[in-house]
């Protein structure tokens, strides 16, 4: 019973963080850039009309059937991803014991998604940009995992329903806080944003987007939200205990800690710049990993010692 | 009714508009942007209207007809203080200053279909013939050879880094690509993101420089944050210099503290596109410099004040990894830029239409009777 | 038949119908991913066998897995997109006797074992299990496999990287001959003739130039070919000793 | 197996959405024509294709990630039994690690994470 509430609350969370994301996306830059935030709300929906009325792209020979299911695949992650998330004690759309492993594949298959995506155009723009996605897609990939195995050890399970409950003591945002940001740094990699969008930058005059117009691109952008709530959702879940808070109901609680995260990654997307891809490189596996290899020992330690 | 309602609120969208910008237009088409009603396409397929701002050189009207051409429909052109090109039948030209109320009401009239969507400019056909050819009558023979779905394939070349023999990939990029100077030209070959060899086809256009330095400054950056993801950051810039411009005074404080936060110099590799002892770093490190009002005069461009004789841009972007190549680009302005991009090609390009000749006699020559070894795309191994 | 029976059966499908498709399409990349998905359906399978870390683990490492297989797939063959059709399978005869024995052999051992009937209580921790199984008796396993890991590190290292604490790895090298004491195999140095690129004079195949820009004299210059001479080593492929003149369906390298 | 299926309705339910967005009419039916097909280059036309054989810049990464993707995999159930077997646990999988990370110091020695 719970169960299904979870399932046909989903698709809500889904649209209604799209739309907030959406309007938050015209905000932040609007007011990084110092101009008025009128436009922020209607914005988006006069500017997806306008995609829509667009006649589709295409190129010589591009691999069709993988150009439309990339961002199809992109947007199904992005709810499978969200599914293992708790909204309430108990409802939740996939209770798996195996939650943040689904979570992990989520994300392998993301860089999947894009690189297909870049691939398809046959064209050399989104090319370059779909295989500079996979060099930072797949080493953040291995930060994120470390991150999750930390918050999963107090909890003793796989399950984010348990790793939501181990958190009653002590929220995981104080046992690891530089996991927190390496997190956050997996869920600007994963929706191709600011800082870490080496799919989509403006060097590659769009990069994996730089072909596509119309529904293919109202798509792409809908899946690159949606990904975007659901790293936010996961990260409120794993960080900053879900539904867990006084007085208010776990769901409204969840749901302020996701709009929390999501304005955090929306803004730091705006306000840091991005470094070239093999710097980034360089410092994922030299600085990021050991860190996240730390982070996980600090946890480690702390339970022997402590739990 | 859906796609009614659709258009009606599509109407009210800001106008996606592509900018090919022509000679002295390069100031005036940025400002252009900061307007609310229109936003800026980096690539031609995100646009509606293709905006040909100020003069062209009679080559690039064959670029600008291609851009044409790949834009989806609805499309307009509107010819701002530009010659139109041959084979556009009935030109929308502007001549005035601001032409955003132009471009406003060529976009209402598109969506409300009241303006046909403009027609293709060039023949629809492929680049090369190809349906029906080849043994399966995808245009192409054996392994790597014709011309399927109407180009032939990159060939296997030496990399410049490693010497792994994988496709060098050759292509023309600009006059028109938003990332680099408008009017820039470059044939370039990539293996992988690694620029192996660049050729200068066509120098950038001459555009007019701000004597205030800070200015100059802030319009420089305006189109360099962008590289770095700080397209936010490149807007302020651009309202600080208009407002400048206007000789209205304005606090830059802001400004250089975002910058500050922003970590935009520590993300310019250090060491590439050394010109005279400074690199792409030192040059932002002088434009934020000259951001400084507590410290005035201090802004010098040492590279436009000395002569550039053996520096050339193509030199710059050899072995460089794409975005280090574009971060090189536009860390010059326009002056330095044409001085490092010195038009030599005139006489190569008539030697280039000789040799195409011999080339098309002995292409149409091949055929059955060749030598084994003539036939380079044999895969290697098995 | 039951949900499950069905839903079984369809991923079934998928798996082998996609894993048949692998070898049938042209695009590397397809190819990469088709088996990705058939990997997909047996991943699902597994996980309605009741072991749901295995089961995701399995999709997960996969994903990852030929996303990388992709990178190669594209670097090692000519033509990886399959713009020109070409045969992925060889040996033809040889493959058709081992599939038959294979397949026959794995029926067999379906057939003949005894598979138990009890179904695993729905409440176990079989990941706990996995666990305890791993730092308990399997302990040496376990840490047989980080050593092996770290050998394979190291062999992917020297094997693939260049660079190097000494220099580029290659320095001095010379690939052997394809016949004892012959010449070096490879690619080397020759004076650019328009023979040996005969695809790259493409554009100018047909009887008139529709390319836009060759219209123009004084267009661009970059796609004439005598900017070959100019713009490329004058490199060619020397593989013709083992006369692959690639005729037909071609047979890719394997 | 519940959990399992939970995830698929919403596989389904979202890949329907997606799909539906995706092949929402848009009132141009006309196919695209040859010139519209060029790729985008800022005005000029490519030689060729873009489908190469595209020279990856980091193949030694890639090969070192697979190894510890694969280690990764062993951190998952020893993640959930880590409480319960306290010390050996962090011992165990304590030398994994430094096993592998030997593995990335040599890497780094080696150069592999340059964009060569």
């Amino acid at each position: 019973m719970t169960q299904v509430l979870a399932t046909l609350v989903l698709p809500l969370v889904l649209l209604g963080g799209i739309a907030l994301a959406a309007v938050l996306d015209r905000a932040v830059p609007a007011l990084v850039a110092g101009r008025s935030l009128k436009a922020s709300f209607v914005g988006p929906i006069t500017v997806a009309s306008s995609w829509a009325v667009a006649q589709t792209g295409g190129t010589e020979h591009p691999d069709k059937v993988n150009w439309i299911l990339a961002p199809i695949l992109y947007f199904t992650l992005a709810a499978i991803g969200l599914s293992v998330v708790p909204f309430a004690p108990g409802v939740v759309a996939a209770d798996l014991d195996s939650g943040i492993v689904l979570w992990g594949a989520c994300e392998s298959l993301t860089v999947v998604a894009v690189f297909l995506h870049g691939w398809s155009a046959n064209s050399p723009l989104p090319l370059i940009g779909a295989y500079r996605y996979v060099a930072i897609g797949l080493p953040a990939m291995l930060l994120s995992m470390f991150v999750l195995i930390a918050a999963a050890l107090p909890a003793q399970s796989l399950a984010v329903t348990d790793i939501v409950e181990a958190q009653r003591s002590v929220w995981n945002i104080v046992r690891q806080p530089a996991g927190f940001v390496l997190f956050l740094m997996l869920g600007l990699s994963l929706s191709l944003r600011g800082p870490f969008d080496y799919a989509d930058p403006y060097d590659l005059v769009g990069g994996t987007t730089a072909e596509i117009s119309g529904t293919a691109r109202l798509t792409w952008w809908l899946a690159r939200l949606a990904m975007l709530v659901s790293v936010s959702a996961m990260t409120a879940t794993v960080f900053l205990g879900g539904y867990l808070g006084p007085v208010l109901p776990g769901f409204v609680w969840l749901v302020l800690k996701t709009s929390l995260v999501l304005v955090v990654l929306v803004c730091a997307g705006e306000v840091f710049a991005r470094l070239p891809p093999d710097r980034m490189m360089n410092l994922i596996w030299l600085a990021l990993l050991p860190l996240s290899f730390l982070m996980l020992v600090a946890v480690g330690v702390e339970l022997l010692l402590w739990g | 009714m859906a796609i009614a309602l659709l258009r009606r609120l599509a109407g009210a969208a800001p106008v996606p508009v592509f900018a090919a910008i022509g000679t002295g237009m390069r100031a005036a088409a940025d400002d252009l942007f900061l307007d609310r009603r229109l936003t800026r396409a980096n690539s031609i397929r995100h646009a509606r209207i293709l905006l040909v701002a100020g003069p062209v050189r009679e080559a690039d009207q064959d670029d600008i007809h291609r851009l044409h051409d790949q834009m989806l429909h609805p499309r307009a052109t509107l010819w701002w203080k530009a010659n139109a090109g041959p084979d556009f039948a009935e030109p929308t030209t502007w001549d005035e200053d601001d032409p955003v109320a132009a471009l406003e009401a060529i976009h209402r009239a598109l969506i409300d279909g009241t303006r046909d969507s403009e027609p293709d400019t060039l023949p629809n056909e492929p680049p090369n013939p190809w349906r029906g050819k080849g043994d399966y009558g995808q245009g192409g023979e054996g392994m790597m050879g014709g011309t399927p779905y109407g180009r032939p394939m990159a060939m296997t070349d030496d990399d410049l880094r490693d010497g792994l023999a994988l496709d060098a990939y050759t292509a023309p990029f600009g006059p028109f690509l938003p990332m680099l100077p408008p009017g820039l030209k470059l044939s370039v070959t990539l293996q992988g993101d690694v620029i192996q060899t660049a050729e200068l086809l066509r120098p950038p256009f001459p555009q007019a420089k701000s004597a205030d330095g800070t200015v100059h400054a802030l319009r420089a950056l305006a189109r360099f944050l962008p590289i770095l993801g700080l397209d936010a950051h490149a807007v302020r810039c651009l309202d600080a210099a208009r407002f400048l411009s206007a000789g209205t005074p304005i606090e830059l404080t802001k400004i250089r503290q975002l910058l500050r936060w922003s970590g935009a110099l520590a993300a310019i590799p250090p060491g590439i596109g050394v010109i005279e002892g400074a690199d792409v770093r030192i040059r932002v490190e002088r434009w934020l410099a000259a951001l400084d009002e507590s410290q005035p005069g201090t802004f010098e461009d040492s590279a436009t004040t000395s002569p550039l004789k053996s520096a050339r841009l193509v030199d710059l972007l050899r072995g460089r990894e794409w975005s280090e190549a574009i971060l090189i680009a536009n860390s010059f302005d326009t002056e330095t830029m044409i001085a490092l991009a010195p038009v030599e090609a005139e006489d190569a390009e008539a030697d280039d239409r000789d040799i195409e000749d011999e080339n098309r006699m002995d292409h149409e020559g091949h055929g059955a009777g060749h030598p084994p070894e003539a036939h380079a795309h044999g895969a290697p191994g098995a | 038949m039951g949900l499950i029976d069905l839903a079984f059966l369809a991923l079934s499908a998928i798996a082998i119908v996609s894993g048949w498709r692998v070898f049938a399409t042209d695009s590397m990349v397809r190819a990469s991913f088709l088996l990705l998905l058939s990997f997909t359906a047996v991943g699902l399978i597994i996980l309605m066998l009741a072991a749901p870390y295995i089961g995701i683990a399995t999709i997960f490492m996969m994903a990852v897995e030929m996303m990388v297989m992709a990178l190669f797939m594209v670097m090692f063959m000519m033509n990886p997109a399959g713009l020109n059709p070409m045969m992925m399978v060889h040996q033809n005869r040889f493959a058709i006797g081992a599939g038959v024995v294979a397949f026959l052999g794995l029926s067999a051992a379906v057939l003949t074992t005894d598979f138990p009937t009890d179904p695993v209580d729905p409440g176990r921790q079989v990941i706990r299990d996995l666990g305890l199984e791993m730092l308990g008796p399997s302990m040496l396993i376990f840490e047989t496999a980080g050593v092996t890991l770290l050998a394979a590190m190291v062999g992917a290292v020297v094997l693939s990287a260049r660079t190097g604490r000494f220099g580029p790895s290659d320095a001095g090298s010379r690939p052997p001959g394809l016949e004892v004491g012959g010449e070096p195999a490879g690619r080397r140095v020759e004076k650019a003739s328009g023979h040996g690129h005969h695809h790259m004079h493409g554009s100018h195949g047909g009887n008139e130039d529709v390319e836009h820009a060759e219209r123009h004299p004084d267009a661009d210059g970059h796609d004439a070919d005598g900017g070959e001479s100019g713009r490329r080593p004058p490199l060619r492929s020397d593989w013709s000793v083992g006369e692959r003149t690639m005729p037909l369906k071609t047979e890719a390298p394997s | 197996m519940q959990g399992l299926a939970g995830a698929l309705v919403i596989a389904l339910v979202a890949a329907s959405i997606a799909a539906m967005v995706r092949f929402a009419p848009s009132g141009f039916t006309a196919s695209l024509t040859e010139p519209q097909k060029t790729p985008f280059l800022g005005g000029g036309a490519p030689d060729t294709h873009a489908w190469q054989r595209y020279h990856v810049r980091y193949y030694p990464m890639t090969l070192l990630f697979i190894a510890f993707e694969m280690e990764m995999m062993f951190m998952y159930p020893w993640a959930v039994v880590f409480v319960e077997e306290g010390g050996k646990a962090m011992m165990e999988m304590g030398m994994f690690l430094a096993i592998l990370s030997v593995g990335i110091v040599y890497g780094w020695r080696e150069g592999i994470f340059r964009w060569q």
